[in-house]
C-alpha cells in the first residue's frame, strides 16, 4: 500500500477545502449583508458548491482510470467510488440550498449560518464517502451527525423542530457511542485502525484462535448500529419519521438522501474492505443477517406508511423502505464470486442516482405544496390535479417512479436490483422486495388518488414562478430518461469499488 | 419501420394533445381521431402486406437499447400479433368517437392518456424483446387506472385500485421468471431477453432452459402474471368492478384488447417458451395435467352462471366475458391446430364482440343513465335499429352460427373435445346458460310493453352507429369466411404445434 | 492490571451509560449516559493501544483524544437542543417530548 | 350450373333480407318489402323445378375449402340428390305460397316489412340447411333458422306470451343443439372431419369394412354419436320430451306458424335424421322410433280436447312429425321423407285454412286491442326467466266460438275439408293415405321381418294414432264448420277471405291429390338414393327393404299406379328373390287395409261425437275422468317439472305452482332461479367472501400490521432506544447460535 503524506495529499484534498473555506465566506458574507439580501449567502454557497464540482472533476481526471489515491497516510482514500458518491452528496446539496430559498418556513435571519452548515455537512459527508480508516470513519460520522442535529432543529420557535433535534441527537449519540465501542474492539482484536489492514487482519486472528466469532458479531452488530442509524435500517430507524416530519422540508429531504447516499457509501466501504474477506462473513452469517435486516427493513417501512396522512411522514416511511430495497444490494457483499459483489455495488449505485431524482423531486413537491396550501397533510394535495396540473403530473410521475412502474426510473433501479439479488441466488429476498413494491403502491396510490380523484373546497389555481417549474423539470426529465440510456448502467458499473 | 411508426404514432399524438390549449375541446377530439386513424391504416397496410405463407416473424427490428444487459428494441409481427394489431387499431378510433360526447371533464387528459394507452397496447403485441414485452405490458397499467379512477362510476377509486394491485402483483411474479429466464439464458455477457432466441434455447437438449422442472415453476410465474388479465378464475373479481366504473371507450379497451394481452401473452411466452411446462399442465394426466383445462371450463361455467344472475346491464356482459375467455383457454389447453386456432379466433372474436356489446350498453346507459336490465322494457317498438344491432350482437356472443363467436366457440371445442372429453361436453351447459341470460336480457329490455317511462328515448344516432358497424361488418363476415383472419396465422399456429410437440390428438 | 480489568470496567461503563440512558427521566442525565458510552469507548482504545499494539503505535490513544474532543462537541449541542426543548415543553422529561409518533 | 342455380336460389331471399337490413340502419324502408320477397322466393322456386330437370344422374358434392388449417379441413359445400331437391321443392313452393298469403293476412301491421324481411331470411337458412354438404354446414343453418323462428313467433313482441314463447323456442331447441354439437364433436374426434361425402367424407369411411373391423368401439361409439345428433332432431322436431314450445309458438303470426312450424323448420330434425341414415346403428335407430312413436301417441292424445284450433293443428304437427321419426327409426327413411314432403302441404294448407278463419273473425286492427289488452293483465315478472304461457284461449281461436262457417266461407271450408281427408288416411286419391300407409308398412315390414316385439308395440302405436288424428281432425272440421254458429255476433263478423289468401289455400288443395303431381314429374327423374350401411350383419335384410322404399317413393308420391310399382319391383328383384320382398308386400297390404279401418272409425266416432251428437263428449269426458285429465293436462309433464322444481328450489315452490310452468320454463326457471338465490348466494359468498375475501383480508392484516409498527413508534425516545438495544441483542443472540 502506497500512501501520499500530507502535503502532496492536499492537491488531491482540493474540494473538501473549498468547501471549508466557502464555509467560512459564507458565515462572514452573512455578518455583512442586510438581512433581506440573505438570498447573497445562498447563491454565494452554490458558487462554493460550483467550485468544489469543478474541484471534484479535476481531482478526478488528474488520477487515471480506476486508479485510487490513499491520502493523509492512508486516512482516505480517493477512487472513482468515492468522488461518484461526493458529486451525488453535492448536487443534493445545491438541490436542497435551491428547495431552501423557495421554502417559506425558514426564518429569513438565520439563513447565513444554516448554508453554512450545510456545506459543512456535505463536508463531512465528503468524508464518509472516502475514510478508509477507523478514527476517519468516527470522525466524518459525527462532523455529519452533529451539523444535522442543528438543521433538524433549525426552526427555533417550532416544537416539532426542537422535538426532532431532540430526538435525533439522544438517538445519534447512543447510536454512534455503540458504534465507538464496536469500532474499539475491532482495533483492538486487529490492531490497526486501517480498513485494508484489517481486513487482512481479521481472518488471520480468527484463523489463530486470538478471537471469537462471537466477539466479531458483538464488534459488527455494534457499528451496524452506527451504520444502520445512518441509513434507517431496522432496528435502528425509528428515529427518522420523527425527525423527518418535524424537521424543516429541504432538511428532511436531504436527510433522506444525502444522508443515506452517505451512510451507504460508508457501510459499502466498511464491509467491502474491512470485511471483504468471505470468510470472516461466512464464519458470522452476515449475509443472511443483511438479508434479514433489508427484508425486515422494506416491510416495515412499507407497512408503516400505509396509515399516514401526513405525506412528509409518509415519504420518510417510504424512504425506510427504499433503504431496505438498497440493503439488498448490500447483501450481496456476503457473496463469494466478486462479479456478484460488484453487481450488488453497481446496483446499489445507480439505484442512489434513480432515487436522488424521484425522492427529491417529490419532496420539491412537497415544498411547494406546503408553500401553496399551507398543509402536509395528504388533504392538502385534493384537486392538485386541477389546481395546479403541471405539478401534478409532476408529482405523479415520481410516485409512478418511487412505486417502481416501467419507463420510469424507479422501476429500473428495481429492475437492476433485483436481477442483482437473483443472480445472487437469493430468489426469497427479491420476491419479499417485489411483494413490498406491491404494497407501496397503495399509499403512494393514495396521493395520486387525493390529487386526481378527490376534488378540493376551494378550486382557484396556485401560481407557481418559472424557476419552479425549471427546477421541477431538473428532476422530471432524469426521472423519465434515467432507465432509458444505457449510459447509466455502464456508469454505476464504473463507480463501483475495487 | 413500418411497425415502429405504427407504435410510436399515438405517443406523438399524445405529446401534441398536450400541447394543445385545454379550452379548444373539438380540436383536441378531432387530432386524436387523426392520430388513432394514422395506426389504423398502417395496421391495414400491415394486415394486408403480411406474408400469409410463413410463420416466421416479418418487419421486425432490432435496435440494441440497453447494452448492459443485452436488451433490443425488438419487434416484428406474426400472424397472431397482426391480427390483434389490427384489433387494437382498429378499436382506437371507435373509441374516440364512442368518447365523443359523454366525457364532460378534462377531456385532453383523457385523450392523452388514451394514446399513450394505444401505444402500449400496441407496441406489447408487437414487442419481441422479453424486456420490452413486459415494459410495455406495464405501460398500460397506469393509463388504464388513470381512466378508469378519474372518469369512472361512483366507486371508480375502488374499481382503479383493485384493477392496478391486481395487476400489479401478477406482473411482479412475471418480472421474478422473467429475470430467472434472462439469468438462466446464458453465461454472463451472452444473456439474452430475445423471444425467438430464448424460444430456441429453451427447445435445446441440456439448456439450462429446458430443464422441466424450471420451466414449470416458470411458466406459471408468467402465468399467474397473465391470469390476472384474462381473466382466469380465481383472479377475475377485480373485472366486474372494473367495467362497471368505467366509461364506455374503456370498457371496451379492456374487454377488447386488455384481456387479449392476458392470452396473448400465454401462447407467446408460456406455451411457446416452455413447451415442457406447457406439457405438464395440459398432458390430461392427473390433476395438473388436466389443470388448464379445468381453469378453462371453470370461467365458462362459473362465467356464464354469474351473467345469468346479474341485473346490471355492463355487468351481466363483464362476466360473459370471463366466460368467452374460458373457450380461449380450454382451446389453448388442447394444443392441437384445432383448438389453438380457435383459441385465437376466439381471442379475436371476443374482442369485436364484446367491443360491441360494450358500445351497446354505452348508448343505452347514455340515454338513460342506468343500467338496470329490469329498469326497461318494450324498447324495441322504440329503437327498433338500436334493438336490431344489440340481437346482431347478442346473437354473436351467444356463438350463433354464421356469426363470428360461433367459429372461434366451435374450434375450440372441437379442439379440446380431442383430449378432455369429459371437461369439454361439462363446458358446453355454457352454451345454453349463455343463450338463456342473453335472451333472457334481450326479453327484459327489448320486448314486451314499452316501459312508460321511455315513452321519447332517442333512438342510436349515426356517430354511435358509424362505431358499431365496422365491428357488426366484421363480425358477419367473419361468421361467414373466417379463413379470411384464419389464414393470417394458420402458419404460425402450425409451428407453435409444432413447439410443443403436439399434433392433432385423435382417440 | 491485565487488558481483562480494563475491558470489564470499560463494558461496565458501557452498560451504565445505556442503562442511564434507558431509564433517566431528565435529558441531562441521559446526556451524562452518552458521555459515560464515550468515555467507556475511549477506555477501550487506549487499553488496547497500550496491550495488544507495539508501543510506537499510538492510533488507540489518539482516537481516543478525537473521541474526547466530539464527546465536547456532542455535549455542547446535546445542551443546546435541551435548551431549546426546555423553552417549547416547559420541561426536559424526555417522556413528555412525544408530541411526533406514529 | 347445378352450383350457380343453387347459389340463386339461396341469395335471392338472402338479398331480400339484406336490402331491408341495410336500408333499415339508414332508417328507411324498402317502398314494397313484401313484393319484393316474395318475387324472390318465387325466383328461387323456379330454380328449384330447373334444378329437378338439371339433377345430376349421380348426386355429388361440390364444395369448398371454409377453414383449413395444417392438417385438418372444414369444407363447405352443397349435396345435391333426388332427397335435396325434393326439399327444396317442398321449402320454396310452400315458403312462395306463405308470402303471398301473408300479403292479406299481415296486411296493415305496423312492421308489416320486416315480417317479409324475416321471411326472406327463414327461407334463406331453410334452403341453406337443406343443400349443405356437410355437418357443420347443416349446423349453421340449423341454428339459423332457429334464430328466424324466435324472430317470427316473437314478432308480435308486445305481448309477454309472445315474448316468452320465443325465448322458450329458441332455448328449448338450444338444448337439443348441444346435444346435437357434442355428436358433432364425438364424429370429428373419430374421423377429423365434419363433411360427410367424398373420399374422405363420413359416411365412405364407415361404409368400407376396415373401419367397423379397426377398432371394436366403433359401433357404440357411433349409436352414441347418432342418438346425440338426434337430440338436435328432438329440439328442432318437437319430439317427446322437447316438445312443449312447438304449442306454443303458436303465439306467433298464423302464416308463420303454416311455414316454419308445420311445413319446413320442424321437418328439418326429420331431414337431418334420414340425412344421417347411413350413421344409425340398430340400437340408435331403436331409440329414434320409440321416440317417434311415444311422441305420435302423446301428442295425438293432447290434440282430442284442445280447444285452441291453433294448438290442436300444432299438436296434430308434433304427432305427424313422430310419425315420420318412427319411420326413420324403423329403417323406411324414405316413408319418413316422403310423409314429410306431403305433410308440410297439407298441414301447411291446415294452418293457412286456419289463418284464414282466425283472420275472418278478427280484422287485423283487433289485434292491437287484443295485444294491449293482455299486455296489461301480465306485467314482466323479473323472478322467472320464462313466463309460463297464458293458458286463456283468444276468442278468435276458440272452436267453441265457432260452427256453421262453411257456408260463411266456402273457399277456406273446402280446401280444408281435403287437408283433413288427406290427413286423415282417407284411401287412394289422398296423398296423406299413401305416405302414411308407407310408414305403417314399413314399420310393420321390419316387425314380421324381424320379428321383434318392439316393432310390433311401435306398429301398435303408429296405428292408434293414425286412428285418432282422423278423430280429432274431424273434430276441428265438425266444430268450425258444421252445426250451428256459437257465437253470432263472431259470426255475423266473419266473412270470406280475399283472394290473396284464397289461392295459397287452393294451390295447396291441389297439391293434396298425388293424381295431380304426375304431370310436373316423370319418374325418369327419380334417383333412388343409395345408402351405404355399417349394418353389417342386417344388411341382407335392410338392403331390399331401402330399395323397395326407393321405389315407392316415386310411386306414391309421384301417383305412379301401383301396377306399374308391382312390375317395377318385379323386375328389380327377379334378380334375386328376396323374400324380404315379399314380406314387406304383404306387410303393406295388411297395413293398407288396418289404416283405412282406423281411419274410418276415426271418422265416423268424430261424426257421432261433434256432428250428430248422437254421444256428448262431455259424458265420455266425465266417464273416462283420468283419461281426459291426463291428455288436458298435457300429461302432466307441467306439474312434473313443476315438482322437480319445487324441489330444487322449496322456498319458491309457490311461485312455481302459480304459473303452470312447462318443461323448459322450469329447468329455466329454476336455473333463473337457483342462479338468483342459491347462486347469487354463492356469488355473493364466493366472489365477495372467497376470492375478494382473501385479498380483503390479506389487505386488512397488513393494514393492521401498519398499524401495529405505527404503534410502536410511540414519541418517546427511550422506547426507541429500548428498541435498538433489543435488536442488538436479539441479532447477538440469534446468530451466535447459528
Amino acid at each position: 500500500m502506497d500512501y501520499l503524506e500530507n502535503i502532496e495529499s492536499l492537491a488531491y484534498f482540493s474540494p473538501e477545502i473549498v468547501l471549508v473555506v466557502f464555509a467560512a465566506a459564507v458565515i462572514i458574507l452573512d455578518l455583512l449583508v442586510k438581512n433581506r439580501e440573505s438570498e447573497k449567502v445562498a447563491y454565494l454557497s452554490l458558487v462554493g458548491l460550483g467550485c468544489a464540482l469543478v474541484a471534484i472533476i479535476v481531482t478526478h481526471s488528474s488520477l487515471g482510470t480506476d486508479e485510487s489515491k490513499n491520502l493523509f497516510w492512508g486516512m482516505i482514500r480517493l477512487d472513482g467510488f468515492a468522488v461518484f458518491f461526493k458529486v451525488l452528496l453535492l448536487l443534493a446539496t445545491a438541490a436542497t440550498i435551491l428547495f431552501s430559498l423557495r421554502s417559506e418556513e425558514l426564518d429569513a435571519r438565520l439563513k447565513g449560518e444554516y448554508y453554512a452548515l450545510l456545506l459543512a455537512v456535505t463536508f463531512g459527508m465528503f468524508l464518509m464517502a472516502s475514510s478508509t480508516n477507523l478514527l476517519m470513519i468516527f470522525i466524518s460520522l459525527e462532523t455529519v451527525s452533529l451539523t444535522s442535529y442543528i438543521l433538524a432543529g433549525f426552526l427555533t420557535h417550532s416544537p416539532r423542530s426542537s422535538e426532532a433535534a431532540f430526538k435525533y441527537i439522544t438517538y445519534g449519540a447512543v447510536a454512534s457511542g455503540t458504534m465507538l465501542f464496536g469500532l474499539s474492539l475491532i482495533y483492538g482484536m486487529t490492531g490497526t485502525g486501517d480498513l485494508a489492514a484489517i481486513g487482512q487482519q481479521l481472518p488471520i486472528v480468527l484463523a489463530e484462535g486470538q478471537v471469537t466469532t462471537l466477539g466479531i458479531l458483538i464488534a459488527i452488530t455494534f457499528i451496524l448500529a452506527g451504520i444502520g442509524y445512518k441509513i434507517a435500517s431496522v432496528p435502528f430507524h425509528m428515529w427518522s419519521p420523527d425527525v423527518y416530519e418535524g424537521a424543516p422540508i429541504p432538511i428532511t429531504a436531504f436527510l433522506s438522501v444525502a444522508s443515506k447516499a452517505a451512510g451507504f457509501a460508508l457501510f459499502l466501504r466498511f464491509f467491502f474492505s474491512g470485511f471483504g474477506n468471505s470468510e470472516v462473513m461466512q464464519s458470522i452469517d452476515l449475509g443472511l443477517l443483511l438479508a434479514i435486516v433489508s427484508a425486515l427493513t422494506m416491510t416495515i417501512g412499507n407497512l408503516a406508511a400505509l396509515p399516514q396522512r401526513n405525506v412528509k411522514r409518509l415519504l420518510a416511511y417510504s424512504s425506510i423502505a427504499h433503504g431496505g430495497y438498497l440493503l439488498m444490494g448490500g447483501v450481496l457483499l456476503a457473496n463469494s464470486d466478486p462479479d456478484i459483489v460488484n453487481k450488488g455495488i453497481s446496483a446499489i449505485i445507480f439505484y442512489l442516482v434513480v432515487y436522488f431524482f424521484m425522492n427529491l423531486g417529490a419532496f420539491y413537491v412537497v415544498v411547494l405544496i406546503a408553500n401553496e396550501a399551507g398543509s402536509e397533510m395528504i388533504e392538502g394535495y385534493r384537486g392538485l390535479s386541477s389546481r395546479a396540473p403541471l405539478v401534478a403530473g409532476a408529482m405523479a410521475i415520481f410516485l409512478a417512479s418511487l412505486i417502481g412502474i416501467p419507463i420510469f426510473a424507479g422501476f429500473f433501479g428495481k429492475w437492476v436490483l433485483f436481477t442483482a439479488v437473483i443472480e445472487g441466488n437469493l430468489y426469497w429476498l427479491a420476491f419479499v422486495g417485489l411483494l413490498n413494491s406491491v404494497v407501496s403502491l397503495y399509499y403512494y396510490a393514495r396521493i395520486l388518488k387525493a390529487m386526481y380523484f378527490e376534488s378540493a373546497e376551494d378550486t382557484e389555481s396556485f401560481s407557481f414562478s418559472k424557476g419552479t417549474f425549471a427546477l421541477l423539470s431538473v428532476f422530471v426529465v432524469p426521472t423519465l430518461l434515467i432507465g432509458l440510456l444505457n449510459i447509466f448502467y455502464s456508469l454505476s458499473e464504473k463507480f463501483t469499488l475495487q | 419501420m413500418l411497425l415502429s411508426l405504427m407504435i410510436f404514432v399515438p405517443l406523438l399524438g399524445m405529446i401534441v394533445v398536450l400541447l394543445l390549449p385545454r379550452e379548444s375541446e373539438e380540436l383536441i377530439k378531432r387530432v386524436t381521431l387523426l392520430f388513432t386513424l394514422i395506426p389504423l391504416v398502417l395496421a391495414v397496410v400491415l394486415f394486408i402486406s403480411y406474408d400469409r405463407s410463413t410463420a416466421g416473424t416479418q418487419y421486425f427490428v432490432s435496435v440494441p437499447w440497453i447494452e448492459t444487459f443485452n436488451i433490443n428494441y425488438h419487434i416484428g409481427i406474426d400472424g397472431l400479433s397482426v391480427t390483434l394489431i389490427l384489433l387494437t387499431a382498429l378499436l382506437g378510433p371507435i373509441c374516440v368517437l364512442a368518447s365523443w360526447r359523454n366525457i364532460e371533464k378534462g377531456i385532453k387528459a383523457y385523450m392523452a392518456l388514451f394514446l399513450l394507452l394505444e401505444t402500449g397496447m400496441l407496441g406489447f403485441f408487437a414487442a419481441l424483446d422479453l424486456f420490452l414485452f413486459f415494459v410495455f405490458f406495464e405501460l398500460t397499467l397506469l393509463p388504464m387506472y388513470f381512466l378508469i379512477g378519474v372518469w369512472g362510476g361512483p366507486r371508480r377509486e375502488y374499481a382503479a385500485i383493485k384493477f392496478f394491485l391486481y395487476t400489479l402483483f401478477g406482473s411482479v411474479l412475471m418480472l421474478v421468471a422473467m429475470i430467472a429466464v434472462y439469468l438462466n439464458s446464458g453465461v454472463p455477457g451472452e444473456r439474452t431477453f430475445d423471444i425467438p432466441t430464448l424460444i430456441t434455447l429453451a427447445g435445446t437438449e441440456g439448456h439450462a432452459l429446458a430443464d422441466p422442472g424450471f420451466q414449470i415453476w416458470v411458466f406459471l410465474g408468467f402465468f399467474i402474471g397473465f391470469a390476472v388479465k384474462v381473466p382466469i378464475f380465481p383472479f377475475h373479481t377485480w373485472l366486474p368492478d372494473a367495467h362497471v366504473e368505467a366509461p364506455t371507450a374503456i370498457s371496451v379497451i379492456l374487454a377488447g384488447v386488455l384481456l387479449k394481452m392476458g392470452t396473448y401473452g400465454l401462447v407467446r411466452i408460456n406455451m411457446a417458451m416452455f413447451p415442457e411446462g406447457i406439457d405438464f399442465f395440459t398432458n390430461g394426466v392427473g390433476f395438473w395435467g388436466n389443470s388448464l383445462a379445468l381453469l378453462g371450463f371453470i370461467n365458462i361455467v362459473y362465467g356464464s352462471f354469474c351473467a345469468l344472475a346479474q341485473t346490471d346491464f355492463k355487468k351481466l356482459v363483464a362476466y360473459s366475458s370471463i366466460g368467452h375467455m374460458g373457450f380461449v383457454i380450454l382451446g389453448l389447453a388442447a394444443r392441437n391446430e384445432t383448438g389453438v386456432t380457435g383459441a385465437i379466433l376466439q381471442m379475436f372474436n371476443h374482442g369485436v364482440i364484446s367491443a360491441m356489446l360494450f358500445l351497446l350498453v354505452g348508448v343505452l346507459y347514455d340515454r338513460a343513465h342506468h343500467r338496470e336490465i329490469n329498469g326497461f322494457g318494450g324498447l324495441g317498438n322504440r329503437m327498433p335499429i338500436y334493438t336490431g344491432i344489440t340481437t346482431l350482437a347478442f346473437m354473436a356472443s351467444l356463438g350463433l352460427p354464421g356469426l363470428s363467436g360461433f367459429v372461434g366457440e366451435a374450434l375450440s371445442l372441437l379442439g379440446a373435445f380431442a383430449k378432455f372429453q369429459v371437461l369439454t361436453i361439462l363446458s358446453t351447459i355454457g352454451i345454453v346458460v349463455g343463450a338463456a341470460y342473453f335472451l333472457w336480457t334481450l326479453q327484459r329490455v327489448f320486448l314486451g310493453q314499452l316501459n312508460p317511462k321511455y315513452e321519447d328515448l332517442p333512438e342510436i344516432n349515426g356517430r354511435e352507429i358509424l362505431t358499431l358497424v365496422p365491428l357488426g361488418v366484421l363480425t358477419i363476415v367473419l361468421g361467414i369466411w373466417p379463413h379470411f383472419a384464419i389464414e393470417m396465422f394458420s402458419e404460425s399456429v402450425t409451428k407453435l404445434t409444432e413447439i410443443m410437440g403436439t399434433l392433432q390428438a385423435s382417440l | 492490571m491485565s487488558l481483562q480489568h480494563y475491558l470489564v470496567i470499560s463494558a461496565i461503563l458501557f452498560s451504565l451509560g445505556i442503562f442511564a440512558v434507558l431509564t433517566r427521566k431528565n435529558a441531562i442525565s441521559i446526556l451524562m449516559g452518552i458521555e459515560l458510552i464515550l468515555n467507556s469507548c475511549n477506555l477501550n482504545f487506549v487499553a488496547f493501544s497500550r496491550f495488544v499494539t507495539p508501543p510506537e503505535n499510538i492510533d488507540g490513544q489518539i482516537i481516543a483524544i478525537f473521541g474526547i474532543v466530539l464527546a465536547a462537541a456532542e455535549a455542547a449541542v446535546f445542551l443546546a437542543i435541551i435548551l431549546a426543548i426546555y423553552r417549547e415543553f416547559g420541561s426536559i422529561r424526555p417522556d413528555e417530548v412525544d408530541t411526533l409518533k406514529g | 350450373m347445378v352450383v350457380s342455380l343453387i347459389s340463386i336460389i339461396l341469395l335471392c331471399p338472402l338479398a331480400a333480407f339484406a336490402i331491408f337490413a341495410l336500408l333499415g340502419l339508414a332508417k328507411r324502408n324498402f317502398p314494397r318489402q313484401d313484393y319484393l320477397s316474395t318475387a324472390a322466393m318465387l325466383v328461387a322456386l323456379v330454380c328449384s323445378f330447373l334444378l329437378l330437370w338439371e339433377v345430376v344422374p349421380k348426386p355429388e358434392p361440390h364444395t369448398v375449402d371454409w377453414i383449413s388449417l395444417g392438417k385438418i379441413t372444414f369444407s363447405m359445400g352443397f349435396y345435391l340428390d333426388s332427397v335435396t331437391v325434393i326439399m327444396l321443392i317442398v321449402v320454396t313452393l310452400v315458403s312462395s305460397l306463405v308470402h303471398i298469403f301473408s300479403i292479406g293476412y299481415m296486411h296493415g301491421d305496423p312492421r308489416y316489412p320486416r315480417f317479409f324481411a324475416y321471411l326472406s331470411l327463414f327461407s334463406f337458412s331453410m334452403l341453406f340447411l337443406v343443400v349443405s354438404d356437410n355437418l357443420l354446414g347443416i349446423y349453421i343453418g340449423w341454428e339459423l333458422v332457429g334464430l328466424c323462428s324466435y324472430l317470427l313467433i316473437g314478432f308480435w313482441f308486445e305481448k309477454d306470451s309472445a315474448a316468452n314463447a320465443c325465448k322458450k323456442a329458441f332455448l328449448t331447441t338450444r338444448v337439443g343443439d348441444v346435444g346435437m354439437f357434442i355428436g358433432m364433436m364425438m364424429l370429428f374426434a373419430r374421423f377429423d372431419t365434419l363433411s360427410l361425402y367424398g373420399d374422405n367424407g363420413i359416411f365412405t369411411r364407415i361404409t368400407n369394412p376396415e373401419y367397423l373391423t379397426a377398432d371394436a368401439s366403433g359401433i357404440f361409439w357411433l349409436s352414441i354419436a347418432g342418438v346425440l345428433i338426434f337430440c338436435g332432431a328432438v329440439g328442432k322436431s318437437a319430439q317427446v320430451p322437447l316438445h312443449t314450445w312447438l304449442p306454443d309458438a303458436m303465439e306467433g303470426p298464423t302464416p308463420v306458424s303454416a311455414l316454419i312450424h308445420a311445413a319446413t323448420m320442424v321437418a328439418a330434425g326429420v331431414y337431418l335424421t334420414a340425412r344421417m341414415f347411413p350413421i344409425l346403428t340398430p340400437s340408435s335407430s331403436l331409440v329414434i322410433a320409440y321416440v317417434g312413436g311415444i311422441t305420435a301417441l302423446v301428442a295425438a292424445t293432447i290434440a282430442i280436447v284442445r280447444f285452441d284450433i291453433k294448438r290442436v293443428l300444432a299438436y296434430s304437427t308434433v304427432s305427424q312429425l313422430g310419425y315420420m321419426m318412427l319411420a326413420i327409426g324403423a329403417g323406411s327413411y324414405v316413408a319418413g321423407l316422403f310423409h314429410l314432403t306431403t305433410h308440410a302441404f297439407f298441414k301447411a294448407l291446415l294452418f293457412l285454412g286456419s289463418g284464414s278463419v282466425i283472420h275472418a273473425f278478427h280484422a287485423m286492427h283487433a289485434h292491437h286491442d287484443e295485444e294491449h289488452a293482455n299486455g296489461e293483465e301480465h306485467k314482466h315478472d323479473d323472478h322467472s326467466l320464462v313466463h309460463a304461457h297464458g293458458s286463456e284461449i283468444p276468442s278468435d281461436q276458440d272452436m267453441r266460438n265457432m260452427g256453421g262457417l262453411r257456408r260463411k266461407m266456402p273457399w277456406t271450408f273446402g280446401t280444408m275439408l281435403v287437408a283433413t281427408l288427406s290427413i286423415s288416411g282417407v284411401p287412394f286419391i289422398f296423398s296423406g293415405f299413401w305416405s302414411k300407409d308407407k310408414i305403417l308398412g314399413g314399420v310393420l315390414g321390419r316387425a314380421m321381418e324381424w320379428n321383434s316385439v318392439h316393432h310390433y308395440v311401435l306398429f301398435g302405436m303408429a296405428l292408434l294414432a293414425a286412428g285418432i288424428t282422423a278423430f280429432y281432425m274431424f273434430r276441428l272440421i265438425f266444430m268450425t264448420f258444421f252445426g250451428e254458429p256459437r257465437n253470432q255476433e263472431m259470426h255475423d263478423m266473419a266473412h270470406e277471405s280475399p283472394w290473396v289468401m284464397v289461392v295459397p289455400l287452393l294451390v295447396l288443395a291441389i297439391l293434396s291429390f298425388p293424381v295431380v303431381n304426375k304431370w310436373w314429374f316423370n319418374k325418369d327423374n327419380i334417383i333412388r338414393p343409395e345408402q351405404p350401411h355399417i349394418h353389417a350383419p342386417q344388411h341382407a335384410q335392410l338392403g331390399p327393404d331401402t330399395k323397395i322404399d326407393g321405389a315407392n317413393f316415386g310411386i306414391a308420391f309421384f301417383g305412379i299406379s301401383e301396377t306399374e310399382a308391382a312390375e317395377e319391383e318385379g323386375e328389380k328383384n327377379t334378380k334375386k328373390a328376396d323374400d324380404a320382398y315379399y314380406i314387406h308386400k304383404l306387410a303393406h297390404n295388411i297395413a293398407m287395409v288396418l289404416s283405412i279401418v282406423v281411419a274410418g272409425v276415426g271418422i265416423l266416432l268424430s261424426w257421432l261425437f261433434y256432428h250428430r251428437r248422437r254421444f256428448s263428449a262431455e259424458s265420455v269426458a266425465t266417464t273416462f275422468r283420468p283419461a281426459y285429465n291426463l291428455f288436458w293436462n298435457k300429461y302432466y309433464f307441467d306439474e312434473f317439472y313443476d315438482g322437480v322444481l319445487v324441489a330444487l328450489t322449496v322456498w319458491k315452490s309457490r311461485l312455481f305452482a302459480k304459473f303452470d310452468l312447462s318443461a323448459i320454463d322450469g329447468i329455466v326457471n329454476g336455473v333463473a332461479t337457483i342462479t338468483r338465490q342459491v347462486f347469487a348466494a354463492f356469488i355473493g359468498f364466493f366472489d365477495n367472501r372467497v376470492v375478494d375475501g382473501i385479498v380483503n383480508r390479506v389487505a386488512e392484516v397488513t393494514w393492521a400490521a401498519g398499524g401495529r409498527i405505527r404503534r410502536i413508534q410511540t414519541g418517546a425516545i427511550q422506547t426507541y432506544l429500548f428498541v435498538v438495544l433489543g435488536g442488538i441483542v436479539l441479532i447477538i443472540l440469534i446468530f451466535r447460535a447459528l
